[in-house]
């Protein structure tokens, strides 16, 4: 079965870079993937999104106008993709950015404050990292100890960052598990 | 006071350009996103405003407009 | 080396280095710039060679130079940039030069729009320069693909001594894929002697080499045609590459797609098979030459009610099905040009629409 | 002191594409107000070129065509040529002018074409994601030269405005910038002082303008000015380089 | 005005003129640059715009600035030129102006030769430049009707806002031969306020136009690549243009060729048809759209043992035959790509030897 | 006095098929003594234009490649790039550097491109028949300024040394000329000293050679030289515009 | 039947002229015609030619290997041409110019001192209507009076130039019937 | 006299610079047509030529060629 993850936000809230780790981990785990940015000019409307599809077949087209999952970062980016997610789609928001909802009755919503986790943590930065292991905590879309793995690689080379990246994977899973 | 200070809200893009180039200090990026996700400039210090339209002419977006505060005498006067 | 996640324009970069390739010119376009900029990176790593030429039209020939004194060179680009170098891989043609050319597609005509697309499968196949030329073509359906025929087209390249185009689309470069590297290529081509302006002193032979494609007279001009003539002719025999899926059923139609598009007529076929009814697709991976006997055989088969050439464009490979079929069954096209892919349903509809 | 400021009428109600603080908004906004004050919007074409400013016909109320990449200047040639009436500029980035389109704008002002050029230099390809330009400034790092301009490899910067005044055909050529309120009033007059060497027929106009490219440099608008000021005034200086008259005149 | 004896590129230029054309813009190139200089001269006596363009790159984009604002605008060139001006092609045919482009093709690939020679079919019909776009080409076979053509060409590019190109070779551009010129088209096109450039003021609506091909939304260039699409398609229906040879006999074969070769091949089928053989042909004077179902409809006649794509190519215009016939019987085909052109004894003996 | 005088090695033996008179071939014969002198001739890579000069490769004895029309520096940068121990030069006429080329040679000459070009300077299309060139003189008639060259339709001629001299990037570039013994014995130190920077690795040189076309201006090659000399040369003024060192030296 | 002429000689001696005025001739005459010259950079090489081929049906290819006649005015033309031309056909050859002969018995070869037979009409630049004028009279290609009117329309915006020309073009024709 | 003045007369095209040039006026063109067509140079004043190689130095085609006639003793000192 293939499923679609759309990762949505503005521009700097690092959603190329969740959206890379969790094919990342996918890829780990022995499914096919593939990560799809958005590009071009529309990147100076200041927006930045990315598809990754994960499957356990080869991946027939990754541009997909109906995802599975959402996890929207900013308000435009819920307004935009929510109406297109699948029925039964998990659905993440940022709620500390988004006061909206999905307004829509057959998607599973998460609502995560992940700047104010991030916050509390000591950066904004790690907000991405919170959104997307509740993502992947309540979409169980792959392992989270193989994600758990994914992130510690991807900030390899900048050690420091690891401990703090480590503590959004791990709030982000108990804002997940919490609801 | 004859003249108006007016700031699209929708058009500007929170460069900060005016900010920086007011002589007098008026004005200041706001806490609030606007609809395009971007923090407008207000006027944190009206008041304090000469209309010499230094922002106006910096702002990259003509975000920013001075308009005459038209009363009667002066209208016919032009 | 296992497994890496890499984006196609970055992979491609990569796989030209790993190809022994040092030697890159390329100008910035969009959806290709990626190439160029990892490059810029990795070329000073190597010892080779990176360039931003002023304009596609100089990088043209900025690789003629540079394949005319032996050197292996790659370039990239994206339609318009490759429109502005038809001049010189006409001319690259007639002098015989291998030089390898990725066209990362992008919508046209004209400035167009930077979404995936096939509309360059005209310019690419039957030659967007002038005169008697062709270029062989491979069409890549993934970032993995992608790295294998980057690595496959500069022996090809130099077995032809001829240009080879790789073709892809914006959604090849732009997308991440898992990709694996394979060995290192040896790096020289090992005739150039024989026609390289290498620099006499460097040579055993003392006789110097010319590059050139100018012949006044008709006979010479004549004589130097049936020589490319005869080179592609060879490519026909001996290049043909493609992919048949499907094919040892009962198929009912046959589907016709590359690249980025067969990907989605994989799943559409998969998903008619789910609901009984079989679908065969013959996948050119070789544009040029074109798989057309295999096509032809596929076409003729009992029960075959349709061959449909479904690409992202307004209809270019269908006249190749449509000469490669040659009556047995009836041809038709599905295709869009804006940038969306079509989707498997849709896919799905035309094709039962085509069948009884 | 006081006056009112508002929209231009050559200018639309579309708010442009542009990053917060890029300066191509600013030239947009001197365009329309010479276009105004000169009372020629009926009859003006402007050329957007292939860059940043490539969907720059969205934000004009005039007719305008799109070039392809550095041809602005072959275009203008093209309706000048047919129409000499009407008022005609094209609007050229440095990667669109100075590097793919150095042919085309060398020889439309050696030709002397009777049409206006703005050149807006921000030393980077904004649109295609900061790759090096041929005015990268000596040392400066792009998406393409991740080391920084080696100027031992590459060159030096290109002065555009230097190197077409070099030409023999009578030209009025100038360069000025945006990046303050003074300037940004001296840039104004010189674009209007261009368009009416257009209007007299006298000759080819050329106006660069040192602007910024707060994305692609990495820095927010305030430091892109800054950075501006400091490292790209110092080589690409202000001024007048040519005019067609024999005794300047303002 | 009786007929006069003239040299096929300056009857090419005064044919520009007659139909109201008083704008060129070309760069010198052999074998065509007589048509530049006999306009050099010509366009000031007409109160015309004649400018020698920098290069071919510059050239097409002058001619879509003038094309743009309205005016009624024409290059020639030939190959190598051609090629420069791909992109503006593409360009061109996005912003749907009506140009008029004169390829007077000499030997390929690369510089070539000078001689005659129909190597740029592809180039021309497939499309040089990237991207879902066609000309309509037009393939003179003497000096007569490469003027007929151009009055032609010019109504026929507005009518359909799309570029025309007429393709002739050097023997055409080089030749002198009686001509007649038909009287003055009327000057202007009749709906560019709709569209053109030219200034707000000198219209009654007073919205400003746009010209222009970026699309970059994914819907709106599909669009886009519709509306060009459904007018190619209309071409196909209206302006399929051939002259049937021989074709109301019991032919044994059919021959396709166009432009210098066909005039080969008319003598060859007189020759043959004095021993007694019959042999049809089908000359198309526009290769795009390209007379397939009359094509298709020869080849399917009784009798017909081949069908002979004869042209001054490698094998171009034989895909095409080979796509309108459709397996109905064998396709061949015969060519020399020098300069040198096949003698009427030579296409005899290639036809014989086809036959039985 | 007298000394022994004949063919150099690096030309061949083959009769060219330059009109009588025409410059063209001093100019072969000028590279070939150098090349001799400097003794490179076996990693010499000369390059052709399109031009009257593109059968030149049959008259010399090296490596050659042939370009398209205008494009020989861009070759020449592909050459320099990936062999930077060959020795590059181009031959190109005006119609070929100065027009279509234009973006080229200012691109090479920008970037500091290691190798050398000759530029032969005749004022017309020598080749396609005698077209205007973008170095033909004011009032100067051709096939396509049958009235002569109207600078005011199409501006100045073209003085190509002096606006590459314009660029910052350090370059040696002169003018000269070999219509008379005197000059041609100038013109050969010019070239040879421009290969002479080229093997120290130090900077493109360009030497423009005012040159005749005998044949496409009407004139006897006598009358030819004297047309220049009264003409060309006091345009096209001969001297040494740049070079790459802070003191010139010889 | 389809006729066809080769004219060959230096560049300068006038032979694309002649060329274009028997092929005027032939128009006049109602024949179709077509006349071919060489083009591009092998005029460099000082040599000029053209064919003109006449017709009575719509001419194929006008471009001949074998053409019928050749008027040969200088030596390296009759070297590369004569051994082209079909059995039976003219070849005139401009004796001043060319001391050897057409070397084939199967032609009918016609020495003319076309040169010489001009500068005694005042000058050699009529060398190539005698010559032409004497290819007309021996091969009766056209109408020998309809040449005439055509060599004078040919002059008539250069007047005093018609008188010189008709001179020569009677001694080129008395030199072709003497024979 | 050791040197030797040699015009190859198959190469020379007869473009007469050689003859306007030469400071002695030894040379004139020649009423024979060579192989090419053309009219060659010759020395028609041998004696005057001092051997500059002026003419060799114009000569645009290499037509000219000054050999020294070498004499055993010279041939081996050198
Ligand atoms: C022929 C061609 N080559 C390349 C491109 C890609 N391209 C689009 S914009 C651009 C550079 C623009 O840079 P600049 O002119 O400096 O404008 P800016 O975006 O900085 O304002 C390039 C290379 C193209 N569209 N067409
Ligand atoms: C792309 C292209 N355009 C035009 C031509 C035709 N062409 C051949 S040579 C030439 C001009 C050469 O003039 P110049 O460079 O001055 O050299 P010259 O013959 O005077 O030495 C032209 C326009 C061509 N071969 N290719
Ligand atoms: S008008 Fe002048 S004082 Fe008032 S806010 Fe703007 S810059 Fe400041
Ligand atoms: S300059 Fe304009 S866009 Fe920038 S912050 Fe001020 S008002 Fe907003
Ligand atoms: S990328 Fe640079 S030039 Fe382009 S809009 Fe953004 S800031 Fe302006
Ligand atoms: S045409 Fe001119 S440049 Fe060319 S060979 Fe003849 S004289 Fe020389
Ligand atoms: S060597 Fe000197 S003197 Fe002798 S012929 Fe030549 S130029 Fe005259
Ligand atoms: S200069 Fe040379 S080619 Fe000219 S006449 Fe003298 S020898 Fe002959
Ligand atoms: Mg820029
Ligand atoms: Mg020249």
């Amino acid at each position: 079965m293939q499923r679609e993850v759309m990762f949505a936000g503005f521009g700097g809230q690092g959603i190329l870079l969740i959206g890379n780790i969790l094919a990342h981990a996918a890829m780990e785990q022995g499914f096919e993937v593939a990560w799809v940015p958005s590009y071009g000019p529309e990147m100076r409307g200041g927006t930045a999104y990315c598809l990754v599809a994960i499957s356990d077949r080869p991946i027939g087209s990754p541009i997909i106008r109906n995802p599975m999952h959402l996890v929207a970062m900013n308000r435009p980016s819920l307004e935009k993709f929510a109406p297109m997610v699948k029925p039964n789609g998990v659905v993440v928001i940022n709620s500390s950015l988004i006061s909206i909802g999905a307004e829509r009755d057959d998607v599973d919503e998460l609502r995560v404050p992940a700047n104010d986790i991030a916050k509390d943590l000591g950066s904004t930065k790690v907000a991405n990292i919170v959104a997307l292991s509740a993502f992947v905590a309540r979409s169980n879309i792959v392992d989270f100890e193989v994600l758990r793995k994914c992130v510690q690689e991807q900030f390899a080379s900048r050690e420091k960052l690891i401990p703090i990246n480590m503590a959004a994977l791990d709030a982000g899973e108990k804002a997940a598990r919490l609801k | 006071m004859a003249y108006k200070h007016i700031i699209d809200n929708d058009r500007c893009k929170g460069c900060g350009l005016c900010v920086t180039i007011c002589p007098k200090n008026v004005l200041e990026m706001s806490e609030d996103v606007n609809s395009m996700g971007y923090f407008p400039a207000h006027q944190a210090r009206p008041d304090d405003c000469i209309f010499c339209t230094t922002c106006c002419i910096m702002c990259p977006d003509v975000a920013i407009t001075i308009t005459k505060v038209v009363e009667e005498t002066e209208a016919s006067e032009q | 080396m296992g497994k890496i996640l890499m984006k196609g324009n970055e992979a491609i970069g990569e796989a030209a280095i790993r190809a022994g390739c040092l030697n890159y010119f390329a100008y910035p376009i969009t959806p290709q710039s990626e190439v160029a900029e990892y490059l810029s990176r990795r070329m000073p790593e190597v010892g080779g060679v990176f360039l931003q030429g002023e304009s596609e039209v100089a990088v043209g020939y900025m690789l003629f130079g540079a394949a005319g004194c032996g050197a292996r060179v790659l370039t990239t680009s994206s339609s318009p940039g490759i429109s502005l170098m038809s001049e010189a891989i006409s001319y690259i043609s007639s002098a015989e030069l291998p030089v390898v050319f990725v066209n990362i597609v992008r919508g046209g005509p004209g400035l167009g729009g930077i979404l995936p697309s096939q509309a360059d499968y005209f310019q690419a196949t039957k030659g967007g320069g002038h005169g008697d030329y062709r270029l062989l073509v491979l069409a890549p359906s993934g970032v993995q693909e992608a790295v294998d025929m980057v690595m496959m087209a500069f022996p090809l390249a130099e077995k032809y001594r001829n240009p080879v185009m790789i073709l892809g689309d914006g959604l090849i470069g732009q997308m991440m894929e898992p990709v694996e590297f394979s060995d290192h290529l040896k790096s020289e081509p090992s005739n150039k002697d024989d026609w390289a302006t290498n620099g006499m002193d460097t040579r055993n032979r003392k006789e110097r080499n010319l590059v050139k494609s100018l012949f006044l007279d008709a006979e010479l001009l004549e004589e130097h045609n049936l020589v490319l003539k005869a080179k592609y002719d060879r490519m026909k025999q001996e290049e043909v590459r493609y992919e048949p899926y499907n094919l040892e059923t009962d198929y009912r139609a046959l589907v016709v797609s590359y690249g980025t598009m067969s990907r989605v007529c994989k799943t559409a076929i998969d998903n008619m098979k789910a609901e009984g009814i079989e679908v065969a697709m013959i996948r050119p991976q070789t544009l040029f030459p074109f798989p057309i006997d295999p096509i032809r055989a596929a076409a003729a088969k009992d029960g075959c009610q349709a061959a449909i050439s479904i690409e992202l464009s307004m209809g270019q490979m269908v006249e190749d099905v449509e000469r490669s079929v040659q009556g047995k069954c009836p041809v038709h096209w599905h295709g869009k040009a804006g940038g969306e892919i079509p989707t498997p349903e849709e896919v799905v509809d035309v094709i039962k629409s085509l069948i009884k | 002191m006081a006056k009112t400021y508002k929209k231009p009428e050559a200018l639309s109600e579309q708010v442009t594409h542009y990053c917060p603080g890029c300066t191509h908004g600013v030239i947009h906004r001197l365009l329309a107000e010479v276009i105004d004050e000169l009372g020629i919007r009926g009859r003006t074409v402007g050329i957007a070129p292939v860059g940043c400013a490539v969907l720059a016909y969205n934000y004009f109320t005039f007719d305008f065509q799109e070039a392809a990449h550095g041809r602005a200047p072959a275009m203008a040639t093209g309706i000048k040529r047919v129409r000499p009436d009407l008022m005609v500029f094209t609007y050229q980035g440095d990667g669109d002018l100075a590097s793919i389109g150095m042919g085309e704008i060398i020889h439309a002002a050696n030709r002397g074409e009777k049409f206006t050029t703005i050149f807006v230099n921000n030393t980077v390809y904004g649109m295609t994601g900061g790759q090096m330009a041929p005015t990268t400034l000596k040392g400066q790092r792009t998406t393409t030269s991740p080391a920084g301009r080696d100027v031992e490899d590459v060159g030096m910067p290109v002065k555009m405005a230097e190197l077409i005044s070099a030409l023999e055909t009578p030209a009025y050529i100038t360069r000025q910038t945006v990046i303050k309120p003074k300037y940004i009033v001296r840039a104004k007059k010189a674009i209007k002082k261009a368009f009416q060497y257009q209007m007299d027929r006298r000759c080819f106009s050329l106006v660069e303008l040192v602007s910024t490219c707060p994305t692609n440099w990495g820095l927010t608008p305030v430091e892109a000015i800054k950075w501006t000021e400091e490292n790209m005034l110092p080589y690409f200086q202000l001024g007048e380089f040519k005019t067609p008259d024999e005794v300047e005149e303002d």
